[in-house]
């Protein structure tokens, strides 16, 4: 809006090239948002000296709750004032990130009237992402939002907004149905999602099957991984139709089965269900032929996250097969148990991962009352040290 | 408090039902397969044999509102106003008739958008803030994307990869997105000590707050000029940032030690191998805006010479595995240095126990 | 000190070369392969077509010199003179006429020695000292050693197992001998605290070594009764017994608590599958003297089942491996308990981090 | 020696059954020795209350030595008084551990003239172990040895008596001499063996191949192992005689191999040498057809140890590939750059392989002057955390 646009050549050249440009999208935000074009010079100025110029963020948010906002102030507001706060709203996504356009347009028009006019679709965690606010502007933005049918999602020390995989709305392999439970869990945790009473982030994802298209295993501290329990469904003549288009199955298929349990003679294609670790890859290959088994439901996995600061960890199995149906009361008596535990004895900023490898598996399976499984380790210990809580004393 | 209680609060999202298209709803649960009729196009086939088609666009993820009613509008003009967005970003027009396919991606065309990201092909690069937004950004994040996918946007638009190429970024350790678990990870980092403000410090933050958060006890508390302050065993720093985290008073942003690493093989899907970490390919790389032109180099590489060798379905890590580390760093020309061996706390883990040695 | 300088020291071990026979120094480093023609006999042949006969026997380890001579007896009958002891203890007999073998082996059976333990068998137990000569011992060494081969000797006399299997027993958990490596590990194991000497204590022991010595830093100085001394955190105690090791008032020995674990799955050669530690499948069994029954049985049953499932060429850990380990748990009967969980150091690494479980 | 011998029915019972008996060794050497007489009640006790009654050793040795004796005393002194002393010696063994007749009778003859009459053959380490004999036999027992050409092994802080496995003496696989290379570094360390300068024990053992037929990868804190570095020789003519006499070369050998680099076509045995990790499975099961490669020498590795304190290890690759011909420089300059380092900067009771741990292998690599490899680690790091000792100081 400011008429004389500050000159950004270094950010000028990424506007150059074939894949679409944020540069672009920011100028065109700046059309109608004087933050947004001062964004651009923040952005060309850090492009200059190599260096960011945003402050640590101050505690801002809309009143009752405690999370949904990432306060955030320049460190040069004198040359730029309009973005000297500039805080996001994480808003939550609705599951599956399935939008008609009506609503995303509603949402465009809040955030015209009120904001930068720049979002991410989407912030890693899943949210709508409002790029960029005044403090004053928290509440009406909230207000109009909540009007709308929206709502924040996470931040800081609460449940982080759910998300999964498209699953059963357009994937043929969807174990089961990520969306109606990830709804389900956002609606029943909204109070931990908005208010942090938690010792640190909790976050928690839904992949229908192995492929895990949400990286639940390494992005969420609950990974819920849809699996199956029974034998792969093989069509034959299916199997066939892919050899005779050119696929080679042996080289293809077999040899990259990581447990080594399929056979392909030229006619036919025998697995043994036994040894197979429903890594999905034949399946992957061959959709036509092959299907997941027919007994489904999810394998759970607890404690993954990020390096901060004990180093990152991918989730590990805490329950190896669950059924998941409405109201999956399983699932969130496991959800009470781990986050009471945790909660009350998890230090400040340690991730329930960190927790678990703090106290030990065994014993927070012991606390939340499930028995333990080989399922559960790579192997058993290899070390002797082996804890014994009682002895026996001698008569005296 | 009356104002408080006219609010509507935990109301939580949109329920996702209202967003499905009717051929979703009727199909809900019964795909049967899929296909892959050509880059960036889904074919689903239900159970009673419905077809739903779906164009997969490439999307810089910083969108602006008129941009995105932009999309909207040929969500409008092709799909009933029904679209969605992937877990790497990337927009999903949902079409019932094949017959539009080919407008729909002449017109995305014309609004700059390509159009692919499906099967074995390279997809969008999960990103973050970097110099946009965050405090802790060691790099900016949509510049050096921008700047690789100008160059990689061929293995977008196509499928001419072995298996599916997963990059992502993150502006710092804290490496929000799966960027630890990345085919190929591009990540911020430092190199300084925190330089400590001595005057803000004991104002802003909690001593014994900061002093815990170091996981390499280089904190200690220290008086200096008559207040309580802390300072840090420098050598004793690996530049997590975490005592930045809990204490504004602590920067770690340097530009003239910042810059950028690079991490390879590490995977999310449990197709064939284990999901796995990235592994440190290449330590260190300057902050060359606008454009990274080692970063962008360095990757190209990478890709290359994964893209000659690899069998068809082998990810970076499964290729990597498959020939030996040695190897890889021979066929890439990347130095192998102190920086690649591990000296964290499982350090000792990752040294080779045996005498199976690929060479 | 004249008497000093007229001692020998230094001198090291008698040359080898001296020990050699003749055959040996003719095809020193010629040999071209061998052959198992019957089970604990080998036939090595040389580039030169020279056949040297080897007969493997039994050992208990413990000899006595009037059995060394015995042994002797026979070396000098058959072999020249020239005889040699394996790595595990085995005795081995170097014959170059073919006539002899039975001859000897008939001889040996007389004397009590069974001939064995080459190719795919079991071989000697590799032992320690147990409560014959070691202070630290959990249990004894050679009584459990020798019940089992009472049972086991048939695996021994024959080559019908799938693979080689390696068993070693170590009294404490110092682990002398590879028994951390075995196909199947027999483990002394404390599991009560040190019952701490506190008049003793302090005269012997020097108090910052020993609150050291604790990995899990268990042991905290105390004064008690007016003198310093140390106490344990006994939740905390794992009983690795390292305090003792440098404090005899520390003892952890104690008839109650004391007994035996059974670890498998280990191995050292680099065939196949790396090298690779052995995991615990049982925790405590009781010590039972003479004949440690529950021992016996428990590692009777583990060759069984192995015995039974695995392919050619596969140890027990491949064998593992390849079934899964809930499977290993189910057809050998035995419970997984949270014992079997790893809380050690580096216990995150042992989690199954991914959904690929066999079952 | 007494004449009426304390029942051991506990004992009596190990008597029976097909396994050679430990106890007939005892009650053979009882005939000759009331040491050993003694050391069955000592044992028997032991049965009936399940607990060793041996105390903590004393610092006992002979002149000059500062190791190759563990001492050792009863906790029941009163009751078996011929016991009450009862001390080890550790003989440092024949590389090979071959002998001639007339050398262990020699050795028998000092041991029931001064000694309990029982041994060990051999210790685990791979001494001659002469078991059970009073301090005032110590310095007796020690010069008749040295007499007649043996000498002490290492027991503490020391290089422990390194051992081998047979190797060219009787196998046709060794990819170097182990005997050689054995007697040679024992002579060399003679010093370090005998007079505790470490901080902790170091032991040395030498494999002729990846079979490891000493367990040099479990059990050394230098483990040195035979390969090879160009191709398996290959006689496919025997490999067809091994397929004719019944061995199925697909499964048993191909479908086995690690790297799956071999395939059989029924006539010919295709082995791609770039990918083969050399770990022997091949060659041991067609001895008759395959062979280590010519260019032989051998990997060297470091740091493994039993358990305590931290946690046992493998020896982890040093050298990825040396060649061994004596006078071995390369390989002492080696050890003694490691053992300087380490005697200098280890704590006490800190093995080699913990101080790597504790100081970083890059770290160690670089004090010890050698270069970085990726043969040395599984994987390049995972985690984020790199140290850099420099930075660059913006100017003033
Ligand atoms: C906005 C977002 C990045 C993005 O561009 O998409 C983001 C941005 C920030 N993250 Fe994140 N994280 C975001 C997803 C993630 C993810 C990915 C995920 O959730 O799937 C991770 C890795 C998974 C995990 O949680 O471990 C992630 C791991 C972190 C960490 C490291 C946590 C750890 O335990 O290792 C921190 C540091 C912290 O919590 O102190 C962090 C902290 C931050 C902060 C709040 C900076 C800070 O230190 O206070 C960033 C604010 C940036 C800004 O100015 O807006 N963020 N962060 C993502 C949230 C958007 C959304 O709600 O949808
Ligand atoms: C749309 C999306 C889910 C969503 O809810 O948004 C999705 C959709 C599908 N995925 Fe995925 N995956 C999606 C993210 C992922 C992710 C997560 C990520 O990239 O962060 C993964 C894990 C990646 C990893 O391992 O690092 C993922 C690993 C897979 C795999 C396993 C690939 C492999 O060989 O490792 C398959 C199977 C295949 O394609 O053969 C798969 C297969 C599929 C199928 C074919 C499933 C189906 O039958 O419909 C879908 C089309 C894939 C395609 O693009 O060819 N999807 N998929 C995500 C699209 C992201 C994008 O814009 O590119
Ligand atoms: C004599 C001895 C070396 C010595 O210097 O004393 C030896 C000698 C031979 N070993 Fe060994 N090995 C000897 C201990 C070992 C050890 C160490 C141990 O057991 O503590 C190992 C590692 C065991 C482990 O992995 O836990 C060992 C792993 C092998 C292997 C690999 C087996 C596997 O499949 O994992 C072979 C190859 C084979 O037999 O197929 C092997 C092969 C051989 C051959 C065939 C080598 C040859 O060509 O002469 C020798 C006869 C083996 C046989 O008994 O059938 N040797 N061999 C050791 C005999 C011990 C005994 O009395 O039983
Ligand atoms: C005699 C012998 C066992 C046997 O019956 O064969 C033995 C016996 C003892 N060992 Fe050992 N070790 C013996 C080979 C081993 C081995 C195997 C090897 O050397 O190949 C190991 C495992 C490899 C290793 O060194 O890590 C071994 C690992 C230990 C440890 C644990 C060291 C560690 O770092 O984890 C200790 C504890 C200690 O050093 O404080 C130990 C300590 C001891 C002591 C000295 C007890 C003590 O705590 O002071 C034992 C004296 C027993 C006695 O009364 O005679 N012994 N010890 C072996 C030496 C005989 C020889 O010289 O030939
Ligand atoms: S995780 Fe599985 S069910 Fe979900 S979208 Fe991906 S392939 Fe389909
Ligand atoms: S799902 Fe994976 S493990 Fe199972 S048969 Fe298919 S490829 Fe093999
Ligand atoms: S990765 Fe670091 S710098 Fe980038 S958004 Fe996350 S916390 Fe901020
Ligand atoms: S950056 Fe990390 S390692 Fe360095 S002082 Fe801060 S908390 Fe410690
Ligand atoms: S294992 Fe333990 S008890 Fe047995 S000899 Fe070694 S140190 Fe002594
Ligand atoms: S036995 Fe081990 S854990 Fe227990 S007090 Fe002693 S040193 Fe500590
Ligand atoms: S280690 Fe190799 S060279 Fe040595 S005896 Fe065993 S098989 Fe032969
Ligand atoms: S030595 Fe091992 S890795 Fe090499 S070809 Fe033979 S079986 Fe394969």
């Amino acid at each position: 809006m400011s008429d004389e646009r500050r000159p950004t050549p270094k950010l000028d050249d990424l506007e150059k090239g074939p894949w679409p440009s944020f540069v672009r999208e920011m100028k065109r935000a700046a059309e109608g948002s004087a933050m947004a074009d001062q964004l651009l010079g923040v952005l060309e100025l850090s492009y200059g000296d190599r260096v960011g110029h945003w402050k640590h963020g101050g505690v801002v948010g809309v009143r009752g709750y405690g999370a949904g906002v990432i306060g955030r102030y320049s460190d040069v507001p004198e040359q730029f004032p309009e973005v000297a706060q500039f805080h996001t709203m994480r808003v939550n996504h609705p599951a599956g990130w399935f939008y008609k356009t009506d609503a995303l347009r509603k949402v465009c028009d809040i955030w015209e009237k009120h904001g930068s006019g720049l979002t991410n679709l989407h912030g890693a965690t899943g949210d709508i992402i409002l790029l960029g606010m005044k403090t004053e502007s928290l509440e009406p933005v909230f207000a109009e939002l909540t009007e709308n049918g929206f709502d924040l999602g996470g931040s800081g020390s609460v449940v982080r907004t759910p998300s999964c995989c498209v699953g059963p709305a357009r994937c043929e392999w969807a174990c089961f149905d990520t969306l109606a439970l990830t709804y389900d869990l956002t609606q029943h945790y909204q109070d931990e999602i908005h208010r942090p009473s938690l010792p640190y982030k909790f976050k928690i994802k839904a992949s229908g099957c192995p492929n895990d298209c949400v990286a639940a295993i390494a992005r969420a501290d609950l990974s819920i991984i849809g699996t199956w329990r029974d034998a792969i469904d093989v069509d034959q003549e299916a199997v066939g139709t892919y050899a005779a288009d050119g696929l080679d199955v042996r080289a293809t298929v077999c040899d990259r089965c990581p447990s080594k349990c399929m056979a392909w003679d030229g006619t036919s294609l025998d697995i043994d269900n036994s040894a197979c670790v429903r890594c999905m890859h034949c399946i992957n290959v061959m959709p036509k032929a092959l299907r997941p088994g027919l007994e489904r439901g999810a394998c759970i996995l607890i404690g993954g996250k990020a390096p901060i600061v004990s180093g990152a960890m991918l989730s590990s199995v805490l329950v190896p097969f669950m059924k998941l149906e409405p109201p999956y009361t399983e699932l969130k008596e496991l959800i009470g148990k781990i986050l009471e535990l945790w909660g009350d004895e998890g230090k400040n900023r340690e991730r329930v991962g960190e927790f678990i490898q703090r106290v030990g598996l065994g014993s927070f399976l012991e606390a939340i009352g499930l028995e333990p499984m080989p399922e559960m380790v790579k192997h058993p210990r290899e070390n002797p040290y082996v804890f014994y809580e009682e002895y026996f004393e001698e008569e005296k | 408090m009356p104002d408080i209680a006219k609010r509507k609060t935990d109301i939580g999202p949109p329920h996702y039902e209202q967003f499905l298209p009717p051929i979703i709803k009727a199909n809900y649960g019964k795909w049967k397969y899929h296909e892959i009729p050509r880059p960036g196009v889904l074919v689903h086939v239900g159970e009673t044999g419905d077809r739903l088609y779906t164009v997969r666009a490439g999307s810089p993820r910083l969108l602006s509102v008129q941009t995105i009613r932009q999309i909207c509008d040929l969500a409008d003009k092709y799909c009933d106003g029904y679209l969605r967005f992937t877990s790497r970003h990337n927009i999903e027009f949902l079409l019932t008739d094949p017959a539009k396919i080919d407008l729909l991606i002449a017109d995305l065309a014309t609004a700059g958008f390509p159009v692919g990201g499906t099967g074995n092909a390279l997809s969008n690069i999960v990103h973050t803030q970097g110099w946009i937004h965050c405090h802790s950004a060691a790099t900016d994040a949509s510049g050096i994307v921008k700047a690789l996918m100008d160059e990689l946007i061929g293995h977008f638009t196509s499928m001419d990869l072995p298996g599916k190429l997963r990059v992502a970024l993150a502006c710092c350790v804290n490496m929000c997105g799966a960027v630890h678990c990345s085919d190929i990870a591009i990540l911020g980092i430092h190199r300084r000590p925190p330089k400590i403000n001595h005057d803000r410090l004991p104002k802003m933050c909690e001593l014994p707050t900061v002093v815990a958060s170091c996981p390499t006890a280089a904190i200690r508390p220290v008086r200096k000029d008559g207040h309580e302050t802390v300072e840090v065993a420098e050598e004793l720093c690996m530049f997590c940032g975490n005592c930045y985290t809990v204490c504004p008073a602590m920067p770690l942003n340097d530009p003239l030690n910042d810059g950028v690493s690079i991490w390879v093989g590490g995977k999310v899907s449990n197709a064939r191998s284990e999901p796995g970490f990235s592994k440190l390919a290449i330590p260190f790389l300057p902050n060359n805006p606008p454009r990274w032109p080692e970063v962008v180099d360095a990757v190209k590489k990478l890709v290359d010479v994964w893209a000659a060798n690899a069998r068809p379905y082998e990810r970076m890590g499964e290729w990597i595995e498959r020939i030996g580390w040695p190897r890889f760093f021979r066929l890439t020309g990347i130095e192998f240095t102190k920086q690649h061996i591990d000296d964290f706390r499982h350090a000792e883990t990752t040294f080779r126990r045996s005498v199976h040695v690929k060479r």
